[in-house]
């Protein structure tokens, strides 16, 4: 069931140090944003300042998800 | 109110003379506040040779808007206008236009700032720098 | 560090392109702010068909250069252009234009402010409005 | 003698409100801004908000004038 799943995203140098862009996690593994991370690195340490997005909304690492949402981990934004 | 997202080099005067014939308010403003970020050919003591702009497609469009919509009801301004550069770039080249039209002065310039600070601290844009013999990620904001 | 008084009409943005080719500083700025102001076609809830702009000629160069010298020195910028109109003009005619060059934005932010507010308190120009059935001298600036 | 007189200018209303454009004092008649003022214009009274300039820049009305100095009279600017 593909409903089942929350996907996962990665940008800029966190994508490079987590050695991949996208993944998937089940809903039955995470119920928290903290809990993808760790489903989806295999428990690696999150850096420091990491950001975290919840359908391309900040949100911080205790916060619910469900299945069909994107979750997003990224670095300190740069841009401008 | 206009959000761009280019992945190819854009010229930041010729597109705000554009925005101003299609924007059809001439005469109605006194005052156009404009900011242009473009590429340094050093940073950190470093020549930079080359750099990325990495973004969260969706999510940027989605902030640049939010933070348009408050400068709109914080000032009143008439129309603001973001352009920024995504992808491979050199030195020189432009990264962000930032304006602002508005009938006083201050609400240009104030909101004009705020665009820019609030772009720097939540727009999920990511610099990748390309030295002579590594690349580096910018790790924070200037 | 430049100072133009123009009696006919200028396109700021133009101006700008052609003022960054001669000015030779491509790669070394990551910061341009730049406010121009233009005629509005209302004022004090009157429409307005044209405007004098009256200088003191000397005088008026005179405190554009100070004011510019003021904001380089209390600034870490690497150029700034100041571009005014005098004569007759009609709405939506560019009046000025303010452009500040540095490597990092609060540089250009802060004194592209600087002088348009020091300009607007101190360079000696006047404006007379032509409203449909009289004129009259623009009393206090806003 | 030209080196004697102090030139004045009026500019914008304060112009029309005078009448005249330039002037010239005889330094005999006037040592400092305001006896400029009241010299070339006859004893009219000076309009409230007044800025005086000598040689470009501006000073008060007690400012000492000479021979071959430029003062200049004129309402609060209102460029930009």
């Amino acid at each position: 069931m593909t409903e089942a799943v929350i996907k996962i995203k990665f940008f800029a140098s966190l994508r490079e140090q987590v050695g991949q862009a996208d993944a998937e996690v089940a809903e039955s593994h995470a119920s928290t944003v903290i809990e993808a991370w760790n489903s989806a690195t295999n428990n690696m340490t999150m850096p420091e300042n990491t950001l975290m997005a919840v359908n391309m909304d900040y949100v911080e690492a205790s916060h619910a998800v469900k299945a069909g949402d994107e979750v997003a981990f990224f670095p300190p934004v740069t841009g401008g | 109110m206009l959000i761009e997202i280019k992945d190819a080099a854009f010229e930041p005067y010729q597109r705000l003379l554009d925005y101003q014939v299609s924007a059809n308010f001439a005469g109605k403003y006194g005052a156009t506040a404009v900011f242009v970020g473009s590429m340094r050919e050093f940073n950190q003591g470093d020549d930079v040779e080359a750099m990325e702009l990495e973004h969260y497609p969706g999510m940027t469009e989605k902030y640049l808007q939010k933070i348009s919509e408050e400068a709109a009801s914080k000032w009143d301004i008439l129309d603001s206008l973001i352009v920024h550069r995504v992808g491979e770039m050199q030195p020189n080249d432009p990264i962000v236009l930032v304006a602002v039209w508005s009938a006083h002065r201050a609400a240009a310039f104030d909101a004009s700032r705020y665009l820019m600070e609030e772009l720097k601290s939540r727009a999920p844009f990511w610099k990748k720098e390309s030295l002579s013999d590594k690349s580096r990620w910018v790790d924070k904001n200037t």
